[in-house]
This record gives structure tokens, C-alpha cells and sequence, in this order.
């Protein structure tokens, strides 16, 4: 499904920082794989080259077979595929929830009202808040924010979805509702790639768990493997931490 | 406002009372002081002349348009009917009652008078006013699609986009206006005129080189408005909108603009009240707008005193209430 | 015969646009001005209506500032001058001029500290006397011909450099009699001393672009039909001779 | 600028190349377009009429002011002394050799020239330029010390203070500069001028009440720049200058001020240059600044094409020279 | 020293707040008195009424016998008998340390330049950073800025000292050097008012600790009285959270 072959990224501005350091890995279709890491070693950044948000300055990656950093591929094609969930949701703030799952179903997909509209509805039932398709994202919680940002990365039938720390900026209390969406989604069988510190949404849903620092992958295995048996003494110092 | 509560002297009311009435009072004294030294100097207020440059009576003339006598005059409430014939011919004519000036059997000659009655009419100084406004509004319209387009080029990766808008810009907000203005009517002006006479087409009058000169004046900072709108929207806004697939142009006109566009409403409208000042310069260019109004009935009327005072008032009053206008809508954004 | 230079003329402009667009600028009474109404009434703009009526083509005017009235003829903002333009020698290289039909010339309002000392124009010769005159007009080059040594300043109207002398703040304005007479008339009673001997001879005409020998004949015979069937006089009456229309300018 | 790095297709070297010099021929044909239309309405252009606005050589003659022969042409390098007398007088004059014009014994009458030098002189578009340059700089000294007390002004307790710094600020920055200086001219200027003579005192130039009128107008935008710059200034230095037991203007001016300053001085470079391109105004009341002095040159010499390019080229060198330094301050106060 | 009877406190903008709520206490001459409360009690604006960087309402203050409150008083004469040192130190930036110290004795106290500068140098060697005196308050760390505020304010030779929380914006390792300032200070016998939630300090040199909550003093005592047997619940609980 994907595969990220030798990938290093540079960014130059305001001062150099090697952010991913010929990094490699491959996510099965219909697996999930859970990043974790401590802050700046790189995560976002593998993430945003998956659907090349960021340019990886040299190395391959490949989406369902499709090499997203050749200059001729259709990369808003390729978008479509992989959907997207950001930290800080992204909700398009002047339009309501609803225009928000269809705006990129009438534009990108050229779709039908109609068809769009039910898909709409049913998404927004699938994360538990049909009732507020008429609400501007302002009037919604945080964690109502983010499960209409799911159902809007969805709305587009992607085969892929990138979760980036989708709870960490959630109160306490409302990172359960979409933890379980989350849950939900990979027993439907989609494929998932989550930056999470959540330890607990791992062990459960986690086919496989990453370590990275400082813009490498040091370790990867089964959650229990890595969460349990770590071999890296980084890793278990990192762990040792948070756990 | 600087206030940091008990670093100023604790103010009682009789304190803002005793110096506000002092501002009142300043007010009072200025003014007074102004008249006392026209006074000084001989010069006789005339405000009474004023209003005629707004509204005025003309006498408007019913003449006959055919010879012969007056048939008959028939009263119709505040109208009457003339009707006026001879050798053949024969005319009726609606005027007003009050002002009619033959009676029946009177002898007509053509073009004499029937009657006359007064009707208002906008004086010279409300039809500069009005252009005024004319010509900043349809300038603002230009600068702003202008400054849409010219904002979008200047911050896109296109070399040749982005060194023409920051040449354009640049070179519009270096020079002055009246120069630009003098550039369109004098250089532009006269090539394209000369041009279309040329293939026989009519030539433009010079009103649209002076609204050409505003409106790329106005395009330049408009440019800077959108550009600051646009970057002013989230960053993420952009990254939701392009991972859900859409291409730039989808994503600049569907997700940034609308949410930019809130943002650069008050600073176009504080853009157009600049228009409004700046469209003062048009004058120059045989524009009768209101400061070239005024100025020709100052010439005339040898009144300049009043006449600057109530020009400068007009545009007061023009700018202050298109500012509460803005004031309204940064209101209203800051809400949303 | 050059049929190529007959179909350039302005002539056939004028009559292919149906309109006759005629530079001034308003302010040089009682030539041009503008009334009450905000209308352009003045001798210049009862000829000019008249002109429009022979061609049969409308009437169009066009108040533009004096200091640009050449180029803007030049760049083809209006047809003809018509603004009460002296025919000077200077000028006359750069414009053609139709036969003159007024001839005015330069004369001094003075204010009133000065009576009887300053005589004529030769007395202002001397730095410590402010003169005024308006741009770009035959007044200036008077003063800069005639008068080389008094402190001179130019104003972009005709009343701004009057008022000046009205005011005090200068003591001499030199302009052509006719405006002179109009402004003594009005603001000069026991400010202004009118010495009403011009010292300069100033043929008035029209102006158009150059190389136009169709237009320039057109004109000349407008003007001898206009001068000779009485109209000329009437007009001459009306704004030269009889102050009736000041009423309907302030 | 907009940039968010994966968003934008990856640009090659040769993008920027190819679409970087496709900007330069834009430009060149542009310009070859204008050049082409004047072509076609027969405009001649005349670029070597215009140097001598700038510079221009002149002719000075030495004339004999004595009547008589030339007695002795005595050579001393380059210069010759010229000895001309009769009847009892005797002239001695300093002459430059190349261009003498008499010999020895040749007959001379009161005022014959006797040689005949060139002078080089400014030309009236740089005197122009060197007013407009003194004018801005003057009214923008005013308008800077105007601006300071208006500043503090409008942020005092007391409502006089604040209402007058109000009422100012407003009606300044409401009404058009060209309004202004009308006003100006013919409002205060007769007014004032009239008074002085009244009392036998000398009348004040026409181009100070220009430079009252800029100063004016610049010292209301100054008083908001001032303002802007002491609110910037945290509140925590007051209250530790207060506290220190210093008075409210002993913190304003040993803490607040200096503080104030180094913000303020960016955005005020910034109103001189404004201030520069609106001193193109003061051409409508005589003064003979850039615009007035290249409309005066259009009127005479009648090459509009040529002197309206260059008159907006040297503002916008003006301007673009005055923004370097905008921009050098304001990277000092990033800085520090 | 310093009486407050009765001192009340509303702020009205942005919202009504009750700051102050009729607090009565008085600090003895050579007193060291240290407050604690929670966030937003009042601490700072009670300590800001005692010179007057805030109006109090309603009661009288009381320092060395004069009523600050009063219109006649010289407030300007008041400030400089109360040196106050800052969370946020508010050095003036445009001066180097030396002239920071010397600024307002020059100005307000009309010293001699040669006098200021003695008095400026003695007072850098008393809080120990005698060599920094030609450096610019930018250059300094956040414990040796903290040190010149406090220099700046001796140098006025106030009576009393007030601190507003003047450890909380430092780095935890340079609390220490300003804690042993400030102690040296009381141990000169400076009649002192600190708010601060360092317990080791309140313990070893505070005469009483003053509890505040919701803009009334809850209670006031000893240290070892407070910090050990608090009577008042309120107390108790706020103790125990951060203890
Ligand atoms: N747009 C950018 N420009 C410059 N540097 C960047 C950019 N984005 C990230 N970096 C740098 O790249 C490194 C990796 O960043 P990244 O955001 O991928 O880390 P992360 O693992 O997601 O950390 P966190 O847990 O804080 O989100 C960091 O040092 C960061 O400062
Ligand atoms: N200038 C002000 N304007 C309005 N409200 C204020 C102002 N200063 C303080 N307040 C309010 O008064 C109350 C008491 O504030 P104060 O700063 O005295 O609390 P504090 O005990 O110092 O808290 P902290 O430990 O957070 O500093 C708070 O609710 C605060 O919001
Ligand atoms: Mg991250
Ligand atoms: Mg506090």
C-alpha cells in the first residue's frame, strides 16, 4: 500500500535541521501503524511526505504502487487516496459542517448534489453527530471538531488515512469519542498511519508500532514487542517517560 | 487607550466636566477669533449665497410655437390648458396655473411666453459631490478586481506573476498621483485616443483616463490588502484543503478567499475613502468633481472663504460616514 | 489640391463626431466663466456656441487649467482654443491662430497705497514691488519683458493674483483690460487704482493645431460672417459693454 | 511570503530562468509597444531636449561699460586682461581667453561685448526636485514636533487635550491635502498676511503656508505613529519608572520616549516619503516644485511624452532611495 | 510601617471583578511579611495598592504614617520610600545596568552624577554582579536581570521593599541566587512584603505569611503556624496542592 524507500528531508529555513534521515517502511493495505517518538524527531514530517505535503528531498514513495515524487503524477489524484487528519482539525471556519464534508466531494470528484449529501449524512452518523450538520465548526467542541474532520478526510473514499497527534490537542475528556472513531475505522479494515502518544489506542488497534528519533527510525515491531520488550536503549528511555 | 488604572491621578467628574466644557469653550474661542479677523481684514460674510450652489430656482418657460391668438384657457385644479391657434394650426398646452401669463383672446407671436414656472435644481457643488462619488466607486470597482488579481500574482511562484505585480505595485505607490494622473491624460490618454481615431473609432473621453489613473492607483494598494488577507488565513486552511485534493486554484478560490475576503473588507473600505480624497486631483484633468467645483465658483463668486469651509466640510461628512461604515464592519468581523 | 490634408482636418472630425469640443478655462472674465448654475457662460462661449450651431454639430466644453491649454490642444483634449488667447509670436510656433477678433492689451490694477505715485508700468520697475499675474499668460511675459526688476509671483487663476493686490499682499496686478475692468468694477471700490492705459498691444484669436489650412479658413470667413451680420456686436455688447450678466455669476 | 514548501510544485532551475526572462521581454516589449503607438500618431521623441532641464550652459557675456578702444589685451594664461578706455575713463577686465572677442585697438561702444564664456547652470527640474526635497524635509520636521505633542495629546487624561488632539487628527486626515492647502492659501493665508500688513509687518511667502499645510497634514498621521509607538512601549516600563517614584513626565520622558522612538522612526521615514509624493500638490498654489516645474517645462518645450517619465523616474528614485533606508531601520530595530 | 484598613477593590473592565475585598493588615518596621494564595486572589493587586500602581477603592493605606490615599499626599515622595521589584524584572532596555541604577536618582532624588554612581556600584558588589554594570539588560540572565531590579530599587533607599512573585518567570536553577538576595535584604532588617509560593523561603525568613483567597485574607500567622497546623480549610487544601 505504502512504501517509503531511503527517504531524507532537509529543511534549510530558519536554520538547517535534518528532520528524516534516509528513512525506510512499508504499511500494508489494511494495517495500522502507530508513530511515536519524542517532539522534533521527524513524525510530522514522514507523515506530510506521505502525501507530499512536504517534498522528501530525495528517495521513492510509492502510494498503492503510484510514485508520488515523480513530476508527472497527478498529485491532487493521489490526494484523494490519502486522507488527511490534522492536530489542529482544519475545519473550513466559514463553512458549516455539512458544506465542509461536501465542498471537496462537488469540487475534486465532481459529484452530485444529491450523492453527496448522503454520503455527508452518513459519514457524520458514522462519527456520532448527524445533529449538528447545520453548526458552524465554531459551535462545536473540540472533540466534535475532529470527528467532522474524519468524516471529511473520508468523505473523499480515501484508501489511506494519515492521523496526526488527533487528540493531543483535545481536553482530557473528549479524546475517548475520537479515539473510538478512530478504533472503529481500522476494525472496517482501512488503512492507517497515526502519530499518537496514545498508548492504550496502540496496544489495542496497533498492527505495528515506530519508533523515530531525530528523523530516524530506530525500532519497530508488534506494540507488546515495543511497548514490553524494547531492545534500543533509546526507545526505553523514551518510553520510560511517557509511560 | 494607554490607561494603567492608578498611575493617572484618581479624575472626579467635575474634572471632566470643568475641561470638556474648556474643549467647547476652545472651540467657541477659534472660531470666534477666525471671524474677528476677517472682520479685521474686511472681509464680508456672504453664507446667504451658499445654498444656491446646492439647490436652485430656475425659471422654466412655456413659449408658444405657433401664431395666433389664445383659444382658451381651461383650469384644471393647479394646472391650466392653453390652447393657442391661428391660420390653421392649433396648440394646447399643459402649465401651471400659478404661473401663466396670458389670458384668453390675447395675441401669441411664436415664441411667446404662455407661462413659467420655477423648478428646483441640483446646484454645481452637489453635482461635483456626486461625481465625486461617481468616479471613486467605479474606481474602487477597477482597483479592487485589480488588486485581486495583481495581490493573487504577486505572492504566486511565477517569476514573471510576481516581478510584473511587484514592478506594478512599486511603481504606483513611488510615485504621486497627480503625476500618474498627468501621465494618463497627457501620455496614455492622448496614444489611445490618437489610436482609435485612427481606425475610426470614437475616442474616449478624458473622465475615463482620470477614473483609469485611480483605478490603478487604488489596484496597487488594493494589491497589498489582498495580499496581507491572504496570508493572514491560516496556513492550515490551505494543507486541509489541498490534502482533500483540490489543486491550488480550487483551494485559493474555495477555502482562502472567502475567509481572506472578511479580513480585506475594512481595509477596502478605508482604501476608498482614501479614493474619495485622492479623486480631489482629478480637477487637474477638467474633472469637475467637488474640489474643482469649488474652485470655479470661487473664481466666479470671489467667496472663497465659505466656499473652502463647506468643500472641506462635504468631504468631512463623506469620510466620516463611510469610516463609520468601516468601524461597522471590523465590528462585525471581530464577531465572526 | 491635397485631398489627404482636407480629409485629416479637424473640420472632418468635428462633423464625423457631430460635436465641437472647445478648450478654456473658466475664470477669464467676462470671456469665459462660470455662472451661478455652474454653467460656462462668457463672450468666448456665445461665439463658440454659435460656431457649433453653423457646423450643426454639438457643443461641447472643456475647462481645462491655462498652463496646459497648449499641450492639451496639441494631445487632442479639445478641437480649438477659445480663451480670450493673445496671439503672440511665441505661441504662434507652436499653434495657428485664426484672424484676431479682439485686441486688448496689459494693463495694471494698483493698490491704492500707491495712487499717484506709480504712474505707469515703468515705475514698478523696482524689487521692492510685488506683482502678480497669472500663469502662463501674456501678463507674465509683460512683467518679464517689461517690468524684469519687481519682484514677481504667478498665481493659477485670475482672482487668486488679483485678491493678492486686493489683500495687500502685492501692490500691482497686470492683466488684459478686460478682466481688469470687470474686477475693478466689482472688487476694487476704494481698494484698487485702475490704470486702464494698456501698454501692450494684444491681438485676441483662436487657436487650433498646425498645418490645418481647411479649418483655419473656416474660421476666418465664421468670423467675418459673425462680425458683419451683428451678432459679433451684440455679443460685444453684452459682456463688454453692460454688466447685466454679473448678476448671474455670483 | 505564502510559501508552505510541499504545496507548491517543485520548481527547476530552469522555471525560474525561463519564466525570469520571459518577465525582462514582457518589459521590452512593452515598452517596444509604446514606442511603436507614439510611432504611429507621429510623435517625435526629443530625449536630448531634456538634459538641459537638469543642466544647461550659459552663455555670460562681459560687456564694456565705458565707451572708447581697447587699449591692451594683456595675456596671463588663461585669462586675459582687457584694458578699455577714452575720454578720461579706463576699464580693466578679466576675461577668459578662449573666448575673447575684441583685439587690440578695435573701436568700443558702452555695452559691446568684449568676450563671451560658458556657465554651467541647474536646470529648472532640479531645482524643482532640490524643493520638493527641502520642502518635504522641512514640513516633515514640523510635522514630527506637531505630531509628538498631538501624540501625547491624544493619549493624555485630560479631555481637552485629548478631544482638540481628536478633532485635529480627524479633520486632517478626513478631508483631502489639496482642500488643505487651499485652505491654507486662501483661508489662513490671506487672513494672517492681511493682519501682518495691518500692523506693518512683512507678508509671509506663499510657500510657507504650503509647508504650514504639509506640516499639518503630516502632524496628524506623525501624532498617530507617535501614539501607536508609546502604547507599543510594555506597560511594565511605566509602571517600573513610576514606581522608581518618578513623575508621569519624567517615565514619558526618560523611559517611555526613547523606547517610543526607535519603533516610531521606521513608519515615520515611511511618512516622508508620502510626504514627498504629496508635496507634488503644492505646484496648484505656485510653488515650483518637481511637478509644477515639469509642468511648466511641458507647457514650453510640448514634449509631454518624455518630461511626464521622467518627472515620475525621479520620484520614484526619490522614493525608492528613502525606502532603502525605511528598510535598513527597520531592520536595526529588528535587531536590536 | 505600613497600615491597610479596610482596603476594597472592584475592577470593572473587561468584566466586574471584586480584586479586593475589605483587607486590613499592618507590617511592623523591619518585618518580613510573605502572602500566598491561589491565582487570582488578589496578591498583586493588594500589593500594588501599597504604592498606588492601583487605586484602592474604598479604606485607607497607611505607609509611615501617611495616607497614600489622600489627594494631597506627594504620591511621587511615597513611590520612593517603596522600592517594588517585578515578576517580569521591567528593566529599562535602553540603558546599561549602571545607568538602570542611577536613572532615577538622578532625576528624582537630584543626587550628584558621582554620588549615583557610588551608591550604583556598591549596590551591583551587594547583589553580586559587580562586573556587569556596562551591559545592557538584554545580555543578562533572567536571575541576574532579577538582581539589578532589585539593586534599582535599593538604590532609592526605600523603607520598605515590595516583590511581586519576583521568582516565578526564572529558570529553576537561578531562583537560588535571588532568594539569597533577598534574604540578605531581610537580614539587613528591610521591612519586607513578598508575594511568592516559595516555601523554603517563607519558612526560614518570613515574620508571618498573610493566606489570601478571592480577595480577602483567610488567614495569618506564623510560618510553622501556617504551613503546619492552617486552621482554615481553604488553607489547607491550597497548602496541600502544592507542598
Ligand atoms: N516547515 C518547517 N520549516 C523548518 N523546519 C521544520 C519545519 N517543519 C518541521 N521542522 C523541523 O523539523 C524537525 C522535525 O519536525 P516534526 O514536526 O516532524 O517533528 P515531530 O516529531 O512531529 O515533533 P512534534 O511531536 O513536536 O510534533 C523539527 O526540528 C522541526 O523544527
Ligand atoms: N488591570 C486589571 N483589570 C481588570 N481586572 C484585573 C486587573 N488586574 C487584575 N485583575 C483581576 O483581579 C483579580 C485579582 O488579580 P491579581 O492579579 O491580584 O491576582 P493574583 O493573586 O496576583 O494572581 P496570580 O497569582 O495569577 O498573579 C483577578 O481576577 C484578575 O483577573
Ligand atoms: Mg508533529
Ligand atoms: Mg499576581
Amino acid at each position: 500500500m505504502i512504501q517509503v524507500r531511503s527517504v531524507s528531508k532537509t529543511f534549510h529555513l530558519p536554520h538547517e535541521v535534518k528532520a528524516l534521515v534516509d528513512v525506510s517502511c512499508r504499511v500494508g493495505a489494511a494495517e495500522v501503524v502507530v508513530i511515536i517518538g519524542p517532539s522534533g524527531s521527524g513524525k510530522s514530517t514522514l507523515l506530510r511526505c506521505l502525501n507530499r505535503l512536504e517534498y522528501a528531498d530525495v528517495g521513492n514513495i510509492l502510494i498503492d504502487g503510484v510514485d508520488i515524487l515523480d513530476e508527472r503524477t497527478d498529485i491532487n489524484q493521489v490526494r484523494t487516496e490519502v486522507g488527511m487528519v490534522f492536530q489542529s482539525f482544519n475545519l473550513f471556519p466559514h463553512k458549516s459542517v455539512e458544506d465542509n464534508l461536501i465542498l471537496a466531494q462537488r469540487v475534486v470528484r465532481k459529484r452530485s448534489k444529491a450523492d453527496c449529501m448522503k454520503k455527508a449524512h452518513m459519514l457524520l452518523e458514522k462519527v456520532g453527530i448527524k445533529d449538528k450538520a447545520r453548526v458552524f465548526p465554531a459551535q462545536l467542541s473540540g472533540g466534535q471538531q475532529q470527528r467532522v474532520a474524519i468524516a471529511r478526510a473520508l468523505a473523499m473514499d480515501p484508501k489511506v488515512m494519515l492521523f496526526d497527534e488527533p487528540t493531543s490537542a483535545l481536553d482530557p475528556e473528549m479524546v475517548g469519542e475520537v479515539l473510538d472513531v478512530m478504533k472503529a475505522l481500522a476494525k472496517d479494515g482501512m488503512t492507517m498511519v497515526v502519530v499518537s502518544h496514545e498508548m492504550g489506542f496502540a496496544r489495542e488497534v496497533a498492527d505495528r508500532v515506530i519508533f523515530m528519533d531525530q528523523g530516524a527510525i530506530v525500532e519497530e515491531g508488534a506494540p507488546n514487542r515495543i511497548f514490553d520488550r524494547a531492545q534500543n536503549p533509546r526507545t526505553q528511555s523514551f518510553l520510560s517517560q511517557i509511560l | 487607550m494607554y490607561v494603567s488604572s492608578g498611575l493617572e491621578p484618581r479624575r472626579t467628574r467635575k474634572y471632566y466636566l470643568t475641561w470638556g466644557s474648556f474643549f467647547f469653550a476652545l472651540v467657541f474661542i477659534l472660531v470666534g477669533l477666525l471671524y474677528y479677523s476677517t472682520q479685521m481684514v474686511d472681509y464680508s460674510w456672504r453664507w446667504y449665497r451658499v445654498p444656491q450652489y446646492f439647490f436652485f430656482q430656475e425659471e422654466v418657460e412655456v413659449r408658444a410655437e405657433v401664431q395666433g391668438e389664445v383659444l382658451s384657457v381651461k383650469d384644471q385644479k393647479k394646472k391650466a390648458l392653453v390652447t393657442v391657434g391661428g391660420e390653421g394650426e392649433k396648440e394646447t398646452y399643459t402649465v401651471p396655473l400659478s404661473g401663466l401669463w396670458v389670458e384668453q383672446g390675447d395675441f401669441i407671436n411664436m415664441g411667446d411666453v404662455l407661462a413659467s414656472h420655477k423648478e428646483w435644481q441640483v446646484g454645481i457643488l452637489l453635482q461635483g459631490l456626486w461625481l465625486t462619488l461617481k468616479v471613486s466607486l467605479v474606481a474602487i470597482i477597477f482597483g479592487t478586481i485589480l488588486g485581486l488579481f495583481t495581490g493573487l500574482a504577486r505572492i504566486s511562484q511565477n517569476p514573471t506573476l510576481r516581478w510584473g505585480a511587484v514592478t506594478y505595485i512599486e511603481i504606483v505607490r513611488g510615485s504621486p498621483l497627480l503625476v500618474q494622473i498627468f501621465i494618463w491624460y497627457f501620455v496614455f490618454g492622448t496614444l489611445i485616443n490618437s489610436l482609435l481615431n485612427r481606425y475610426g473609432m470614437p475616442s474616449i473621453p478624458p473622465l475615463w483616463f482620470g477614473v483609469a489613473a485611480l483605478s490603478f492607483f487604488a489596484g496597487a494598494y488594493v494589491a497589498e490588502i489582498v495580499r496581507a488577507g491572504i496570508q493572514s488565513v491560516h496556513t492550515g486552511q490551505n494543507e486541509a484543503a489541498r490534502s482533500l485534493g483540490m489543486s491550488a486554484s480550487q483551494a485559493m478560490r474555495h477555502v482562502i478567499l472567502p475567509q481572506a475576503f472578511r479580513r480585506i473588507l475594512p481595509p477596502l473600505a478605508g482604501q476608498f475613502i482614501s479614493l474619495i480624497k485622492d479623486s480631489s486631483l482629478l480637477g487637474i484633468i477638467a474633472i469637475r468633481e467637488l474640489t474643482k467645483a469649488t474652485r470655479e465658483v470661487v473664481t466666479t463668486s470671489l467667496q472663497p472663504f465659505e466656499l473652502w469651509f463647506v468643500c472641506a466640510l462635504l468631504y468631512l461628512v463623506l469620510t466620516f460616514t463611510f469610516s463609520m461604515l468601516v468601524q461597522y464592519l471590523e465590528r462585525r468581523t471581530v464577531m465572526s | 489640391a491635397d485631398i489627404e490634408l482636407a480629409k485629416k482636418s479637424t473640420l472632418e472630425k468635428i462633423l464625423k463626431n457631430g460635436e465641437l469640443r472647445v478648450g478654456f478655462e473658466a475664470g477669464y472674465m467676462p470671456f469665459e466663466m462660470t455662472d451661478k448654475k455652474g454653467r460656462f457662460v462668457g463672450f468666448d462661449i456665445d461665439c463658440a456656441k454659435e460656431m457649433a450651431k453653423a457646423m450643426g454639430v454639438k457643443f461641447v466644453p472643456v475647462n481645462t487649467a491655462w498652463d496646459g491649454i497648449i499641450p492639451a490642444l496639441l494631445t487632442d483634449k479639445f478641437d480649438i482654443i477659445m480663451s480670450g488667447m493673445t496671439c503672440t509670436q511665441e505661441r504662434n510656433l507652436k499653434v495657428n491662430f485664426a484672424e484676431p477678433y479682439v485686441v486688448v492689451g496689459q494693463t495694471i490694477l494698483l493698490h491704492k497705497k500707491h495712487a499717484g505715485k506709480v504712474k505707469s508700468y515703468k515705475d514698478l520697475n523696482d524689487p521692492k514691488f510685488i506683482v502678480t499675474s497669472k500663469l502662463g499668460t501674456t501678463g507674465e511675459m509683460a512683467v518679464k519683458r517689461l517690468i524684469p526688476k519687481c519682484t514677481y509671483k504667478s498665481f493659477e487663476t485670475e482672482p487668486e493674483a488679483a485678491l493678492e493686490v486686493v489683500n495687500g499682499k502685492a501692490d500691482a496686478f497686470i492683466y488684459d483690460l478686460p478682466y481688469c475692468a470687470v474686477f475693478h468694477g466689482q472688487q476694487g471700490a476704494g481698494k484698487l487704482i485702475f490704470l486702464d492705459e494698456p501698454f501692450t498691444f494684444e491681438p485676441i484669436a483662436w487657436a487650433i493645431r498646425r498645418g490645418d489650412p481647411d479649418f483655419i479658413n473656416w474660421l476666418n470667413n465664421f468670423l467675418r460672417q459673425l462680425k458683419n451680420d451683428g451678432r459679433f456686436d451684440r455679443f460685444y455688447q453684452k459682456w463688454f459693454e453692460s454688466t447685466a450678466w454679473l448678476k448671474n455669476v455670483q
